[in-house]
């Protein structure tokens, strides 16, 4: 029954500090407002999609995406209100089409549009996108926790420039979901109600919700696993052992879930030397060194433990991987196996392919340069000690590792001017997690085409981290884009996936998962690692008996 | 009378733990004060006079001392007789300020420099008699008038370093007699007061004796002030008791070699009747000592004109300058080589303050300071610093002049180490010569100021300005806080040095005997101007304006037969040197009576 | 007058003299007999000696991974216990002391130095208390954080490239730590100066000729010892945390080399587990800015004479 | 002193210039980026959309005289308004934050509250019990009372709250149940209840806070007592036959507050810039967190203004501090 189980506390280590997901990318934000704003259809925990405020999923076959994959048709069940009773109708839906690509608005969800030629709205309960070329996935627009829609008669006057001005809206927008907000403090803590209009008129089973942010990991697992004071918690990033304990405190579970989110170590394909000129340093004018000879890479991968990294850094949030794209398993490819460490093999590799010790200082020399890397990451406990273990491995295959570690907002801050960043790549490996949204990966392979490398003349932008460069995985990329074929689709993506380690330009090291934790008392919660973690936060309830 | 004696001292003795183990500052006292009664303690610097009082009141331990024998008998106001040695300091508390009065020696350090002289003055009083604030504040004003302080409401809301050194003193004066108590301590109250104040501060003590049977414990080393004041002196010697009489006996009939040698040592006014230049005393057992005046030279070695110095007033929430102290207004004379200019006058009219000008540690507001060619004035910090190799200063407060944290020896040598006068073991015997002058055992060098009794202090000051051999030394009050025999030493080593070296001397005191023995001019100042300037002989023989005639009446006399009755001394009160903002004084006109005699005609407010 | 002439001779004998002994060596007498000092003194010897010659001792490297000991209690083979690599905590605890230690005291001083010579300045002399406290106010207000990053921006590598890059990194930390805290040295230094330099005996030694400079060094500065002193053992504090927290910003050390604040910082997370990480590196700074506090304690007794002898 | 006051104030404001300039030209400087935080799953085209969107595009300078007008000029009108129900401030674009895009003032009144309970709250209590503990330690010098005094602050000093706190947290939230671990910031006192619940979530942040600021008064209140206690003047208040409470607490006291006042008008501003690692622990969001997170977003317009009013806050209670100066002691002189 609607609003009878009171109050559900939820902690996220990061603060929200706006409701408005197409203004702030950040997952917390996406989340908190996931309370409020609904998508027209969702990922479940499966990956699959399922319809939230229409009726059905359009597809080929049920005829709501045309033959040539340009258009597709939404159809919005009906009965659907706002929380402040108005009706929902295709308008908002071609509204929030028109205010996330408003060309001044910096939206943060650009790429959920792209390739959108039109929004047209026949009627109030018909929407349809039609795109510019075909569109073999075209669940980008109004699908997932990213793009929600967003009500037409409060944001009207925010397009645009006008986007930042508009605070009321952008801290208490109104939606279609089970709450809606009573008070946001940003960047602190966010209240919300059940929402009188709701389309399911026995649910949320909470009356409110307090959403508070700010603090760690540890202190969010403690609140809900060991004083109980809290009903959720969001990403516990802990060592294993740290969750293990706060289980004990017998309060709350956690409970994991696995997207394509991968730890990964990151190859530089060209010199970064800091002897070479400003503006040459780690471009393709210079190759590197060793990094790209095969025998080098695949010993520096062979000597990993990773299930000892797994152990050690994630427990149960976390696999041995040896791809680049784990998730979906429709696209997971099966080439590597690297779940065993093999030091004395690595080191026969790399003795058969002459890169041996010629001057005895313990460090192996490829053409007289000695295999000295540096190895920088973002400042993390778990990311510094999978530093020290990788240190000490490759030590014991004759590569000398010097260790950085570079505050988070500035290694991942795309400044251009620091030369810390994780695109300027002023070192030879980096190792950070990366992922994409959603079951499709053709934008995120995408990051493995030459052209996307980051270089002085594009400000340093571009995702293609490792500046790998290949001919035949450009040219399969584009193939990818051209194919409708699911199973073809995951063909090709899982080919892509292994030209891209086979050539060194990652080394997959670790499957992550999410790891969040609930009360025990806290029923019907879901883990959804396809969308936000708050998709189905209509069902949680409180569990009869405690 | 009473014949129960309020205190009784046995047997004190009073140890100080030093890096050198105990040191012993009273050995051996005894001594009995009876009500209504003055005993003086005289002797010499460093014998333990202020320690012995200190142990009274129980306050020596808080300085690092320690009672370690003795008893210190003391008569409560309720009757009852209690051994203060081992009273607890809950007690002591009742007793201190309520019903033992203590008057401090140095009166710069005694006061608490952050609260204004009424909060400091009021405070015994409230806590002891209970009053109000505005009661307090009545009584204290009274008790400014009664120690003459000139202008008493605005005083209660200045702070100490406002004063002058003798306003300072009296403020330390009136705090002790604020709760009348029974008995009063009184540790050289008198020292830095000229001769008027001081026979007013005497006649007040007197009168308070006579009126209320308090009973004063008077330690001094000027015997004029002994034979004013004293009923019983005792005479201590390091340490020790070395002879207790009644005044007319120790005067007239000194048994022990220290007090016929101290007595002998007094100088006396109206020794010099007759002689136009100053020359050294005459000491006991000291032979082959040249005795001959010292003539000086009549080349100009310092001439200041028109010298005025001005302190700003502060007033208001916000401290603005609303008024100024007229300090030094005015003042022009001479000095020549190798003679001696003497300033006297009442306590606060601008002595000080004048020698601090002259060395621009105070910055004059006008007038010319001309020091052998040098035009003082046009200097710059560089230039002003070379300058002060030619003339140095001895400080009146010698406590508040020396630096706490650094030994005596570094602090003597501290001039020479500046101009790099000598350095190394040359340096040391330097040191130790100038130690050897003043009269200052060696040992002393690695003391450090606060374990030194008051004399003590004032001998390291002057040490420390004969150090360069200036030119011109400024000595404020430099002898006045010296027991005689010492005092007739450093006087001696003074005019000595001037008849050697040539050296000239601004001598700023308030005892005229001194004066009369040293100087070759002398100026009275009154309010921050100079009333009569002329050669010593002149003035003091044919004293002209009526300022000098009163001072010359007020001199104390070192003979227990001649005390002087209240009623002889009747001054005016003194007018008040601070004038508001817009007020702009007449200048200094002067009227040559004789050859060199010079008195002002200008109307300077007596 | 014979008789006189005897007694004046025994008045004007001069008492017994001793030698003139050195003012250190009087220091030094006094602080041996401050029983705080002593033991301060002896246990940041020990401090000092256990972390820089611990290591010849006890010579399992710190950054030495033994996986299959991971997480381990005190026992002979680790008397400190494992961290979570197997690493050994004994050789973390003295590596990471001889950095700690060595960045605390030598930020400590800098900023002592930096605060002292601002505050003497500002106090002292007039013109320049409006500048440099002004100044003081500004680098009060800098936030911390993009300060340290743009300084590490700056000069991180040119520092790097001129000294290696140990040596860079500490010389980029000491003078980070030491530029962002020496401001509150230099206010209360200056607000003492304010008063001391209204002192009579500082007109004194104006007037014997005393040079500004000598007046700082000789009078101020010996009676503005005690501020100093207690900014100096707070600063020792505040200097082994910061650094902690530059590591944990990713500002400071590389990963692999271990300090106090960084073990402390790092088992803040295992406090339940194992509580000893946490104990050590906490035990470990507490006792060394405890001796340093003694130390600083019978230091400043021993200069000031007027406590000195009792 | 009026006069020297009014020119302390107004050559503040040149000072408060320079020193926005200062800290704009080095948040300018630092490495980062607002976009840092966002996804990586952002393509960079649309993160450099943002950034424009946000208005970096434009040139240091402008943005520079725009965040002046803003905050000088604007943000007076909009308080004006608030007061007044006037409209000036209307139309007129306000700083406005990167993160929540919403402007900046609006949050930092919303985050004072929190901030002066605790932190305040914290300095109160600090200064309650340091004074009286720094007086008392120097007054019984090595006795007992100090020597246990010396230790508890020292290491009180030494433990960072990031320590300190967590361990609080596990005896008193986690093992003992007592007091919450997380601060909850909604919670509004109109009642008993809600007091209790107050006091029962602030105690364990103020506790930890008080510790350090307990730790640094006391000591520097020790050491000025200790330089105090052997003057000459203590003497004379002694002979006077003042009560020793009197006599330590009236008259060293006043003349040892110079070195005290000047930690505590140090510290009043630490208030307001709120205490960035306790409050992370606890979980107060206060000032302090806000400024972290705006850093650690690149938030600058945020990180501007609460420096800057961290800066005038600096100015004005160092003014305060010298004027302090002359009223404790007469001898100190300004002009
Ligand atoms: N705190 C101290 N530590 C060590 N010695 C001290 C201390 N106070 C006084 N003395 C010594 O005790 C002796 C007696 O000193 P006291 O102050 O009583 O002399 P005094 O008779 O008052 O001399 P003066 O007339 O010069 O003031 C002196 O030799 C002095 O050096
Ligand atoms: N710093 C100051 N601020 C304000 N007034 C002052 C200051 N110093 C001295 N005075 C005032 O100047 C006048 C002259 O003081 P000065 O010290 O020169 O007197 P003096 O002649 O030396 O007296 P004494 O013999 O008592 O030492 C006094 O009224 C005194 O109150
Ligand atoms: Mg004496
Ligand atoms: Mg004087």
């Amino acid at each position: 029954e609607r609003g009878s189980d009171g109050n559900v506390n939820i902690i996220y280590w990061q603060a929200p500090s706006i409701l408005n997901p197409f203004l702030s990318g950040g997952t917390k934000d996406g989340d908190a407002s996931a309370i409020i704003l609904e998508p027209l259809a969702r990922y479940n925990q499966d990956g699959e999609l399922v319809p939230f405020l229409t009726t059905e999923i359009p597809t080929v076959s049920n005829g709501g995406v045309s033959e040539d994959l340009t258009q597709i048709t939404w159809k919005i069940a009906p009965g659907i209100k706002w929380s402040d009773g108005s009706a929902f109708t295709s308008a908002d839906v071609k509204f929030t089409a028109d205010y996330c690509m408003h060309p001044e608005g910096g939206c943060a969800q650009l790429t959920k549009f792209d390739g959108v030629q039109s929004v047209e709205t026949p009627d109030d309960m018909t929407v349809v996108v039609t795109f510019d070329k075909p569109t073999p996935f075209p669940y980008g627009p109004f699908v997932g926790g990213e793009s929600p829609i967003l009500q037409k008669a409060q944001f009207e006057n925010c397009m645009g420039a006008k986007a930042p001005e508009c605070t009321t809206e952008n801290f208490g927008p109104i939606g279609t979901g089970p709450f809606v907000v009573t008070e946001f403090k940003p960047n602190d803590v966010i209240t919300y109600a059940a929402n009188e209009n709701y389309r399911d008129p026995n649910k949320p089973a909470f009356a409110t919700v307090t959403f508070k942010g700010g603090g760690d990991a540890t202190a969010a697992g403690r609140a809900v696993m060991e004083t109980g004071e809290f009903d959720y918690a969001w990403n516990l990033q802990l060592a294993p052992e740290v969750i293990a304990q706060m289980q004990e405190g017998g309060k709350g579970t956690p409970i994991a879930g696995f997207g394509p989110l991968v730890e990964r170590i990151m190859l530089n394909q060209t010199n970064p030397s800091p002897d070479l000129p400003e503006g040459e340093r780690s471009t393709a004018k210079h190759p590197h060194p060793f990094l790209q000879d095969p025998a080098v890479y695949k010993a520096m991968s062979l000597a990993i433990d990773r299930p000892l990294l797994v152990e050690i850094g994630y427990g149960q949030a976390g696999a041995v991987t040896c791809n680049w794209v784990p998730a979906p398993a429709a696209v997971n490819s099966s080439t590597f196996s690297c779940d065993t460490q093999d030091i004395a093999g690595a080191n026969k590799l790399l003795d058969d392919a002459g890169i041996v010790d010629t001057n005895g200082d313990g460090v192996r020399e490829k053409d007289g340069v000695p295999l000295k890397v540096v190895y920088q990451t973002s400042t993390n406990a778990v990311r510094q000690d999978f530093q020290a273990l990788i240190k000490e491995w490759w030590s014991q295959i004759g590569i000398e590792t010097e260790l950085r570690n570079i505050n988070a907002s500035v290694f991942f801050g795309g400044d251009p001017g620091s030369p810390d960043t994780f695109q300027k790549f002023y070192a030879d490996v980096e190792m950070y997690a990366n992922t994409f949204n959603g079951t499709d990966p053709q934008s995120y392979l995408g990051n493995g085409i030459c052209d996307k490398a980051p270089r002085p003349e594009s400000q340093w932008q571009g995702e293609n981290i490792s500046r790998f460069c290949n001919e035949e995985f450009d040219a399969l990329h584009a193939e990818l884009t051209q194919t409708a074929d699911a199973d073809k689709r995951a063909e090709i993506a899982r080919r892509l996936n292994d030209i891209m380690v086979e050539n060194g330009g990652m080394i997959p090291l670790v499957h992550r998962g999410r790891l969040s934790a609930h009360a025990n008392t806290l029923g019907g919660v879901v883990l959804n690692v396809w969308d936000s973690e708050m998709w189905n936060i209509a069902d949680w309830h409180r569990k009869t008996g405690s | 009378m009473l014949d129960q004696p309020i205190a009784q001292i046995k047997g004190l003795r009073v140890e100080f733990q030093t890096k050198d183990g105990p040191v012993v500052g009273v050995e051996d006292v005894s001594f009995e004060v009876n009500p209504g009664e003055t005993v003086c303690i005289v002797g010499e610097s460093g014998s333990g006079k202020s320690v012995s009082s200190l142990s009274l009141m129980r306050l020596v331990e808080f300085g690092g001392g320690e009672i370690a024998g003795g008893k210190l008998l003391f008569d409560r106001r309720d009757g009852g007789e209690m051994d203060l040695a081992n009273a607890d300091q809950e007690l002591m508390k009742q007793i201190r300020g309520n019903e033992i009065g203590m008057i401090f020696q140095e009166p710069m350090t005694a006061l608490n420099p952050v609260f204004t002289v009424g909060r400091q003055l009021t405070e015994g009083l409230r806590v002891h008699k209970g009053m109000s604030q505005k009661d307090a504040e009545a009584r204290a004003l009274e008790l400014l008038r009664q120690v003459r302080i000139p202008e008493p409401e605005r005083r209660l809301k200045q702070f100490p370093h406002e004063l002058s050194g003798g306003m300072r003193q009296r403020v330390v004066i009136a705090m002790a007699m604020a709760c009348e108590p029974r008995l009063l301590i009184a540790d050289e109250p008198t020292t830095a007061l000229d001769v008027t104040i001081q026979a007013e501060i005497l006649a007040l003590m007197d009168r308070l004796k006579r009126e209320t049977g308090t009973a004063v414990m008077f330690i001094t080393h000027d015997m004029a002030v002994v034979a004013q004041m004293a009923d019983r002196v005792v005479v201590m010697f390091r340490g020790n008791k070395v002879e207790e009489g009644t005044v007319q006996e120790i005067f007239e009939n000194p048994q022990h070699d220290y007090t016929k040698a101290l007595l002998a040592a007094v100088p006396k006014l109206g020794e010099m009747r007759g002689s136009k230049e100053p020359s050294p005393m005459k000491l006991m057992g000291v032979e082959g000592q040249n005795l001959d005046p010292i003539p000086g030279t009549n080349e100009v070695l310092l001439r200041v004109k028109g010298l005025t110095t001005r302190f700003p007033v502060k007033g208001g929430f916000f401290r603005r300058t609303i008024s100024n102290v007229h300090a030094v207004e005015d003042v022009s004379f001479t000095i020549n080589r190798g003679q001696t200019l003497s300033l006297v006058g009442e306590s606060g009219c601008g002595k000080s303050s004048a020698g601090r000008s002259i060395l621009r540690l105070v910055e004059p507001m006008a007038g010319e300071i001309d020091l052998d060619g040098v035009d003082i004035m046009k200097l710059d910090q560089g230039g002003l610093r070379k300058a002060r190799l030619d003339m140095q200063m001895i400080f009146q407060d010698p406590f508040a002049s020396l630096n706490p944290q650094m030994q005596l020896l570094e602090q003597v040598a501290e001039p020479m180490r500046n101009y790099g006068v000598a350095s190394g073991s040359e340096l040391t015997d330097r040191v130790a010569n100038l130690f050897d002058r003043v009269q200052l055992p060696r040992s002393f060098m690695r003391r450090y100021p606060h374990e030194m009794s008051g004399g003590q202090r004032q001998r390291i000051a002057i040490a420390r300005a004969l150090a360069l051999n200036p030119k011109l030394i400024i000595a404020d009050e430099a002898v006045s806080a010296l027991d005689v025999s010492v005092q007739a030493q450093v006087l001696n080593l003074m005019m000595e040095l001037q008849a050697e070296l040539g050296l000239s001397y601004l001598f700023i005191s308030h005892d005229m005997a001194v004066v009369e023995r040293v100087s070759h001019q002398v100026g009275v100042m009154y309010l921050g101007r100079i009333v009569e300037l002329g050669p010593r002989n002149r003035v003091f023989e044919n004293p002209q304006h009526p300022y000098t005639q009163a001072l010359m009446k007020a001199v104390p006399i070192a003979d227990p037969n001649k005390r002087k009755s209240e009623k002889d001394l009747n001054f005016k009160p003194i007018p008040s040197p601070i004038h508001g903002l817009d007020y702009s004084p007449e200048p200094s006109k002067y009227n040559e009576v004789e050859p060199g005699h010079y008195v002002l005609t200008t109307d300077s407010g007596y | 007058m014979t008789e006189l002439s005897k007694t004046q001779t025994t008045l004007n004998q001069p008492e017994p003299t001793k030698p003139p002994r050195s003012q250190w060596l009087d220091v030094w007498d006094q602080f041996k007999t401050h029983k705080g000092a002593m033991m301060g003194g002896v246990l940041f010897i020990l401090i000092v000696a256990g972390v820089y010659l611990g290591p010849f001792i006890w010579d399992i490297d710190a950054t030495q991974i033994d996986i299959r000991s991971r997480n381990q209690g005190p026992s002979w083979a680790h008397p400190f216990g494992t961290d979570q690599l197997g690493r050994d905590l004994l050789a973390r605890m003295m590596a990471g002391g001889a950095t700690s230690v060595s960045v605390g005291i030598t930020a400590m001083l800098l900023a002592l130095f930096l605060g002292s010579f601002v505050g003497v300045l500002a106090g002292f002399f007039k013109r320049l208390d409006g500048p440099l406290m002004r100044l003081t106010d500004l680098f009060l207000a800098l936030p911390l954080l993009p300060l340290l990053l743009v300084m590490m921006l700056l000069f991180r590598e040119p520092l790097n490239a001129a000294f290696g890059l140990e040596q860079g990194i500490f010389i980029l930390i000491v003078s980070a730590i030491g530029i962002t805290s020496w401001m509150p040295t230099a206010r209360i230094v200056r607000g003492d100066v304010l008063a001391l330099k209204e002192r009579e005996f500082v007109l004194a030694a104006r007037s014997i000729g005393t040079t500004n400079s000598k007046l700082i060094t000789r009078h101020i500065l010996p009676n503005v010892l005690s501020p100093i002193m207690v900014s100096a053992t707070l600063g020792i504090a505040t200097a082994i945390i910061t650094e902690s927290a530059l590591s944990f910003l990713g500002l400071g050390f590389p990963p692999d080399f271990p300090t106090w604040g960084r073990l402390l910082f790092d088992g803040v997370d295992y406090l339940q587990q194992y509580p000893e990480r946490v104990i050590w590196p906490g035990l470990a700074i507490s006792l060394t800015v405890l001796s340093v506090n003694y130390l600083g304690d019978g230091l400043r007794d021993a200069l000031d004479p007027r406590i000195r002898g009792r | 002193m009026l006069t020297f006051t009014i020119r302390r104030l107004v050559l503040a404001v040149p000072t408060l210039l320079f020193i926005s300039l200062v800290i704009f030209m080095l948040l300018e400087f630092a490495p980062g980026d607002p976009m840092a935080q966002v996804p990586l799953t952002v393509p960079p085209e649309v993160k450099e959309k943002m950034r424009e969107a946000l208005g970096l595009g434009q040139p240091i300078h402008i943005r520079f005289w725009k965040w002046i007008v803003q905050f000088f000029w604007i943000e007076p009108q909009v308080l004006i308004d608030y007061y007044l129900g006037t409209s000036f401030s209307e139309g007129k674009l306000r700083v406005i934050s990167w993160q929540t895009r919403s402007p900046v003032m609006d949050i930092v009144v919303q985050r004072i509250p929190q901030t002066l309970w605790v932190v305040g709250t914290a300095y109160v209590v600090a200064i309650i019990i340091a004074l009286p503990i720094g007086i008392y330690s120097a007054y019984r010098q090595y006795s007992w009372f100090d020597q246990l005094g010396t230790f508890v602050s020292m290491v009180g000093f030494s433990v960072p709250p990031f320590f300190s706190g967590v361990l609080v947290i596990v005896i008193f939230s986690v093992q003992l149940g007592w007091f919450p671990s997380i601060y909850d910031t909604t919670l509004v006192v109109n009642s008993w209840e809600s007091f209790v619940k107050q006091l029962q979530q602030m105690i364990m942040p103020v506790m930890v806070l008080a510790l350090q600021i307990t730790a640094q008064l006391s000591r520097f209140m020790r050491a000025s007592m200790l330089d105090n206690l052997n003057q000459d003047y203590v003497r004379t208040a002694r002979a006077k036959g003042l009560s020793e409470y009197v006599v330590v607490m009236v008259h060293v006291l006043r003349n040892s507050m110079i070195p005290v006042v000047t930690v505590i008008a140090l510290g009043i501003p630490a208030i307001f810039g709120g205490a960035i690692i306790t409050e992370q622990v606890f979980k107060v969001n206060g000032i302090g967190q806000l400024l972290i997170g705006a850093i650690q977003a690149n938030d600058l317009p945020m990180v501007q203004t609460l420096t800057f009013i961290f800066a005038v806050l600096i100015v004005l209670f160092n003014l305060i501090a010298d004027v302090l100066y002359g009223i404790l002691d007469p001898r100190i002189r300004y002009d």
